[in-house]
């Protein structure tokens, strides 16, 4: 009988591969853009099943919103991505460290 | 229901294949194909959890518009692809000593802490339920100030990916048409008066 | 009576203001008149009010002027005690201060800063009134600070001159030093009576006496006694006594008119009045009275040695005046408190009629005051000389002069007083060192006074040509207080030694415990000026004199080549004598240069290197360095934030999970 | 007599709102325009008319009581129990006259030197004297330190704005240092509020505390008002932010922001954990001797005329901590109030005769540019008329009798010696260090020969410097001949405060 639990497990595999895609990812921005977008995937997963376990629907505009929210950021993101491409030929994050004091 | 549950785990693995394939392609176009492969197994999957609309949603919104774009980018930009993924193995240990961990604290709250009851089963949904009718009922009775301030961000999403990506030549040679219209004769031509040159 | 008595201190007050704030507005002329005017009226009112006492029985009056401010049930007033003591000392300043701003008419005449001078030596004459005219501790205070004030302006006149500002700020230090323990002395009197008013003070004098107070360790001492030994540091400060005597010499600095006012008749023997007036307490502390009369006798004898070896016709003067004011403390802790004031005043117009004739003598040498480049002034000052002579020799107590009686009757009061019957060595030891000193302070006394009034008034004329031209006497402005001082100096003795020393003069200001009463005791065998002087001739003193008037003669006129022989063999001696015992070393390299040293190694060590250094800027650089290395952990890169919170949040889940 | 409503609401903002109007109004970038004209008028005119209804407060001012007086009490942050609670007693009320006295001088000192900027110049100080009203009237315990905190911002522009060369360090160690400690001083308040319910301060004081609670609360307190008065050795931060300070920012902060910290102690620490006062009072007469000895060396060598002035502020304010915290070793029946009077009436008399004293270096440096006592010799010559104003400035400074400088150092020595002979015999050396550096500071810079040039130059005072002189040193002769009037209006909260630490607080709370 599949039922939360099983969700829940499929939405943690998930998260955990997001989480060492990010680590192993870590040059390519897009890449790291996807990752997230998967990381958020997991977390959708987990609205989801609570709401069909719980009966309740507010988790399901949670995860609309979710999607809202992971649309403009992705539609941002990449146009950072595009405008930092355009300046800097590269889009290589060991590049990127005028952070650094 | 025996069937259902083979169909979650087939699926699940696809699923898990798929996000195994986004971490690991060599090449970006390949990651998002295995993205959007993703996709389509979590709609396949949430449409078993009886969320039909979020389903299609994930279809028409990611597969369709997001990750379209994502393409988009990435072929526009043409990355080196093996300069990327140079030295991706140094961190593969780290990578998978904290995925290891984190697997564990969630397989222990999942499965061993009881945070969830034993039972997980849903509850099969009453006679006549339409998940999108619900969905609207809540969305646009209690949660409709947050609708809006989602439409709000999502206009500001697309502002600010215009402004971010305009992009001013200044060398570039165009005309100007509302000055070409409002030019006048004087403008352009200067009478000038002197006096009569003798021959001397 | 209360309106006088403001009037008396008011009216020096009000002249000084005018002088000093509108100097340039009234002119000169102005600043003399109207400052001769203020100290002329307190010089008649204060006469009157002696006269009052003196002819009709005025009885002493204590009256409160105005509340200072109430603390604490501590009521700080300000008021005046008017009894024969202050009266006397009222006729005494205002005198002698009306002499000098005459005489300076003619002294600073030529003198850019004359409105200042004459606002400052008005306002001295205010301060010393308040100071003597007190009936409590605080305005004592004031009026003893407020004369240092005015002496460190006027010594400091002409702030052109280096040493003139040195030996200013010198003097001012010094004081403090003095004041320092006389407000402690205040302070210890508080704390015993909690008044700071004379007549409740002295009421419970007993009381005082019996408490102890522990100063070092838990050793308990006399509360009296210690009292009145810090009182007596103030009144060693004031009066010059050794060791604090370094500044006194140095103030000659300053115009001569201030040095026959201040440093010789009257602010420097403010210490000398303050014992006296404290007279109820020190007579509770036989301790303490053995502290003054052994300072007062080191300080008549040695600092008169000192005079022997000056060149500076002022310097000379001033070693006199160091040794006089010895005298006078050695009767204050014989318990002769009436033979010291007299001293007190019969020095006050001989000193001042000396230092003026000293400053005549300057004047008409162009301010030239080495006695080597002087001498046959006689001829060409004859009452500059005459009145000197009548100063000289009162102050070596010729008979029948003013400083006869006075300095007679400290000798016999010494040999008379209680510490000569003491029975134990300490007691012994001080009679003998008290006892011998102004004995011998005699001799020395003659012969520096005639040393220099030899060398100034007789012998070849050793200035140069140029100034022996100008050479003649000084006008009447100078010349008429010479006169004027050398009547008292040489008469005011017989007329008043025996009402102010055996009549009962001072009345209940003056208090002396039955035992140790030597005055009454010396009153037994008196038998009048004249018997007196018969009696000079059966005592040492008047051949001690004598003796150093001859001596001086005979060395200085007749034989000029052996004290240039002594100096030459006792050159050891000499050297000590001319450095004035190293007491200048002490103070100076020692204690001054001490202060700066340890100063600088405070602000250096302490502030800059320790507390700025280590503990402040040390904080801010550790700090620093901590930040520098947290630093190497921003490396500025996207992920390295990204993996760090990916880890944190492991580590928060599994913290969460596992271990909590 | 009849007083405004409101009289110390008024005294706090219309200085800051003249400050804002001064803003508002502007300079156009440029000193002489006419609108700075017009803005130095409104400053000077605010200032003026805030002394002049700071009168009322003399006038309306009921001696016989220790009771807070012109009380205001409105609800602020309802939440936090927080109410905007204004009053006055004898010991807050002297120093908001200080205050008011003190600011028109500065206004009238930076008249025509201050070349940049000076509308935020004038604004600041009125802001500032808005907001040094406001801690001496708040009796709120978060009023306070809102007030208390926001003086810092102003005193930090001044100094970092129109400092000297090395302002930014002195400015960041003046931030530091008052800051850290009044952090500290923040935590205790909301124990107290914890324990208590309320920020009022006045319920502080009788709140039972246990004597643990009151040692920690009385370290926090020590550190930030030690660090304002300031105590050895937290008083670095002093020499180097005078000597950066422009002239008007010196005077304040030496005639009244180093008041806040004794303030601090008399109105906060004494009362509030009167045990722990007394725990630690021997500490607090240490450190208060140490100030008087060894910062009395340390101003002997110092060069610069600001930082010997500064340090001997340091020294000064040692007779103030050594007043307050007397008490507890004063066994007899009186003296106890002696000491704390002596220590208000020394702030008091400190006030001014620093802030002259800073106006004089100020008025030489106008003219020299330079503060370097070696720069200097023979000013006299030139400048008689300062030279007398000088001279007398420094006997008050070296607590000459007659003048206001006296009457506080008489008080406490007076007081310490009821305590104890050394403590007297410590305090009392002030006489000579205090007369040594004063005096041989003037001995440099106003007598001899004139030195150089520069001192040749110079001019003597203009009127608006011999006014300002000359009101400051009426002020100090008339507190130094007559301080009846000020001792009496302080006499009835000091014996209450007396009264109020003489019985401990642990016995009243049974602990």
């Amino acid at each position: 009988m599949i039922g939360l639990q099983h969700y829940l497990t499929l939405s943690a595999i998930l998260f955990v591969l997001s989480i060492a895609g990010i680590i192993i990812n870590r040059r390519n921005l897009i890449l790291l853009l996807m990752c997230i977008e998967l990381m958020l995937l997991a977390v959708n997963f987990n609205f989801i099943a609570f709401s069909r376990y719980l009966g309740d629907e507010t988790g399901q505009v949670f995860v609309f919103f979710i999607l809202t929210v992971a649309a403009a950021e992705a539609a941002i993101g990449l146009a950072i991505l595009v405008v930092l491409f355009r300046n800097r030929q590269s889009i290589n994050v060991q590049e990127l460290n005028t952070m650094k004091g | 229901m025996l069937f259902h549950t083979i169909l979650f785990y087939l699926f699940s693995a696809v699923l898990i294949g798929a996000a195994l394939g986004v971490v690991f392609a060599r090449n970006p176009v390949h990651a998002v194909m295995f993205l959007v492969l993703t996709f389509f197994q979590s709609a396949i999957l949430w449409l078993m959890a009886e969320a039909e609309f979020l389903a299609i949603v994930l279809v028409l919104v990611y597969v369709g518009a997001v990750m379209v774009l994502f393409l988009f980018v990435i072929m526009m930009l043409e990355v080196n692809v093996e300069a990327v993924k140079r030295g991706l193995v140094r961190y593969a240990p780290l990578a998978g000593a904290i995925a290891v961990i984190m697997a564990a604290e969630l397989v222990q709250l999942i499965w061993l802490e009881g945070a969830v009851t034993a039972d997980g089963s849903f509850t099969p949904n009453p006679e006549g339920y339409d998940n999108t009718k619900a969905l609207g009922a809540v969305l646009y009775t209690e949660h409709v100030y947050a609708f809006e301030i989602a439409a709000v961000v999502l206009l500001l999403a697309i502002v600010a990916a215009i402004t971010l990506t305009m992009r001013k030549r200044p060398n570039l040679k165009v005309q100007n048409i509302s000055k070409q219209i409002a030019v006048r004769a004087k403008d352009r031509v200067r009478v000038v008066k002197m006096d009569v040159e003798s021959k001397s | 009576m209360k309106s006088y008595y403001l009037t008396i201190v008011l009216a020096p007050l009000i002249a000084a203001i005018v002088a000093g704030l509108f100097g340039r507005q009234i002119g000169r002329a102005g600043a003399h008149t109207v400052t001769i005017l203020g100290v002329g009226l307190s010089t008649v009112l204060s006469g009157y009010v002696l006269y009052q006492m003196l002819a009709n029985g005025a009885p002493a009056e204590n009256l409160s002027i105005y509340t200072w401010g109430i603390a604490d049930g501590l009521r700080m007033e300000i008021g005046f005690l008017v009894d024969r003591l202050s009266a006397l000392m009222m006729v005494v300043v205002t005198f002698v201060s009306l002499m000098v701003h005459i005489y300076t008419i003619g002294y600073m005449h030529d003198d850019p800063g004359y409105q200042r001078f004459f606002s400052y030596i008005s306002l001295f004459t205010f301060a010393m009134l308040m100071l003597v005219m007190s009936n409590n501790f605080l305005q004592l205070f004031f009026g003893w600070e407020a004369v240092g004030l005015v002496s460190y302006l006027l010594i400091g006149f002409w702030f052109k001159k280096e040493t003139a500002v040195f030996a200013n700020l010198k003097a001012f230090l010094v004081n403090r030093v003095g004041d320092f323990g006389f407000l402690l002395g205040i302070a210890g009197i508080v704390l015993f009576t909690n008044s700071l008013d004379y007549a409740e003070v002295f009421a419970q004098r007993e009381a005082i006496a019996g408490e102890t107070i522990s100063v070092f360790g838990g050793t308990p001492w006399n509360a009296m006694t210690v009292i009145c030994i810090l009182l007596f540091i103030g009144a060693m400060g004031k009066s010059a006594q050794a060791p604090l005597h370094v500044w006194l010499p140095d103030s000659m600095e300053g115009p001569t008119p201030i040095s026959a006012l201040i440093h010789a008749a009257t602010m420097v023997t403010a210490g000398i009045f303050m014992v006296a007036r404290m007279s109820p307490l020190y007579e509770l502390s036989v301790t303490a009275l053995g502290v003054v009369i052994v300072i007062g006798a080191i300080t008549a004898f040695f600092m008169g040695l000192l005079g022997i070896v000056q060149n500076d016709i002022k310097r000379v003067v001033a070693y006199s005046t160091l040794s006089q004011l010895g005298y006078m403390t050695v009767a204050l802790g014989a318990s002769a408190y009436s033979a010291a004031i007299f001293h007190l005043m019969t020095h006050a117009f001989f000193k001042a009629l000396l230092f003026l004739a000293a400053g005549s003598v300057i004047i008409a040498m162009h301010h030239e005051q080495d006695i080597r480049k002087m001498g046959g002034i006689r001829k060409y000052m004859p009452i500059t000389y005459w009145t000197s002579l009548i100063g000289s020799l009162a102050l070596i107590g010729f008979p029948a002069t003013s400083g006869f009686f006075s300095k007679d009757y400290i000798i016999e009061a010494v040999h008379a007083s209680n510490w000569h019957s003491g029975t134990t060595m300490g007691e012994q030891a001080t009679y003998w060192i008290a006892y011998l000193s102004v004995l011998l302070g005699v001799f020395v006394t003659a012969l520096y006074s005639f040393r220099m009034f030899f060398l100034v008034f007789h012998g070849e004329e050793r200035m140069d040509a140029e100034t022996k031209s100008h050479l003649h006497e000084t006008p009447w402005v100078v010349t008429v207080p010479l006169i004027l001082l050398a009547i008292p100096s040489a008469i005011i003795g017989w007329f008043t030694v025996e009402p102010v020393l055996f009549g009962g003069f001072f009345g209940d200001a003056i208090v002396v415990s039955e035992s140790r009463d030597v005055m009454s005791r010396l009153g037994e065998d008196w038998h009048g000026q004249v018997g007196m002087l018969l009696h000079a001739f059966k005592t040492p003193v008047m051949y001690l004199a004598l003796a150093g008037v001859a001596a001086a003669w005979y060395l200085y006129l007749k034989r000029p080549d052996i004290p240039a022989a002594i100096k030459e063999k006792a050159s050891g001696f000499y050297n000590v004598l001319d450095r004035k015992y190293y007491f200048d070393d002490l103070w100076i390299k020692g204690f001054a240069g001490g202060g700066r040293r340890l100063g600088d190694f405070l602000a250096d060590k302490g502030d800059r290197v320790l507390i700025d250094g280590v503990i402040v800027n040390g904080t801010a650089n550790t700090v620093g360095k901590l930040a520098g290395i947290m630093r190497q952990l921003q490396t500025g890169y996207l992920y390295t934030y990204a993996f760090a919170m990916i880890i944190g949040l492991t580590a928060l889940l599994g913290w969460l999970i596992w271990l909590k | 007599m009849e007083f405004p409503a409101h009289l110390l609401s008024v005294l706090i903002w219309l200085p800051i709102a003249g400050g804002i109007v001064a803003l508002v109004i502007g300079d156009d970038g440029d000193v002489a325009s006419s609108k700075a004209g017009l803005m130095r008028v409104t400053t000077l005119l605010t200032s003026l008319l805030t002394l002049a209804i700071s009168i009322f407060l003399y006038t309306g001012f009921d001696k016989t009581t220790a009771d807070m007086q012109f009380v205001e009490r409105i609800p602020w942050v309802e939440a936090l129990q927080a109410y905007y609670y204004l009053g006055v007693d004898g010991i807050s009320a002297p120093l908001i006259l200080l205050t008011t006295f003190i600011t028109p001088f500065v206004v009238i000192a930076g008249w025509d030197t201050i070349k940049t900027r000076p509308a935020q110049y004038f604004a600041a100080f009125l802001i500032l004297e808005g907001l040094m009203v406001g801690v001496f009237a708040a009796l709120d315990g978060l009023l306070f330190y809102v007030f208390w905190e926001f003086m810092l911002v102003p005193m930090f522009l001044i100094i970092g704005v129109w400092g000297g060369e090395r302002r930014i360090y002195a400015t960041l160690k003046f931030f530091l240092y008052t800051f850290l400690g009044s952090v500290l001083m923040l935590v205790a308040f909301i124990y107290l509020y914890l324990q208590t319910g309320s920020y009022d301060l006045l319920g502080w004081m009788d709140a039972p505390l246990t004597m643990t609670a009151q040692k920690l609360i009385f370290i926090a307190f020590l550190l930030a008002f030690a660090v304002k008065v300031p105590m050895w050795p937290v008083h670095t931060w002093l020499p180097d932010a005078h000597v950066e300070a422009p002239t008007g920012g010196s005077v304040i902060l030496a005639a009244i922001m180093l008041k806040m910290g004794g303030y601090g102690f008399i109105r906060l620490s004494l009362p509030i954990v009167p045990d722990a006062s007394g725990y630690f009072s021997s500490l607090m007469i240490g450190l208060s001797l140490i100030a008087v000895v060894y910062i009395g060396f340390v101003a002997l060598m110092q060069k610069d005329m600001k930082k010997l002035i500064a340090y001997s502020s340091i020294a000064h304010m040692g007779f103030v901590t050594l007043g307050f915290f007397l008490p507890w070793h004063i066994s007899g029946s009186s003296g106890a109030a002696l000491g704390i009077s002596g220590g208000m009436v020394q702030m008091i008399s400190h006030g001014l005769i620093s802030g002259a004293m800073f106006l004089c270096v100020g008025v030489l440096y106008d003219r020299v540019h330079s503060r370097q006592i070696a720069d200097y010799g023979g000013v006299a010559n030139t400048m008689p008329t300062f030279a007398a104003f000088a001279v007398l400035f420094a006997m008050a400074n070296a607590g000459l009798p007659g003048t206001s400088g006296f009457v506080g150092e008489f008080m406490v020595i007076i007081a310490s010696f009821k305590a104890n002979f050394w403590i007297a015999f410590f305090a009392a050396t002030t006489l000579i260090l205090g007369a040594a550096y004063t005096l041989w500071m003037v001995k440099r810079v106003y007598y001899g020969e004139v030195a150089n040039d520069n001192v040749a130059k110079l001019e003597d005072l203009s009127r608006r410097e011999f006014l300002v002189l000359a009101v400051l040193a009426i002020a100090v002769l008339l507190l130094g001949v007559w301080p009846a009037p000020l001792i009496d209006m302080m006499n009835a909260s000091i014996d209450q405060l007396v009264e109020r630490i003489a019985e401990p607080k642990l016995l009243q709370a049974g602990l």
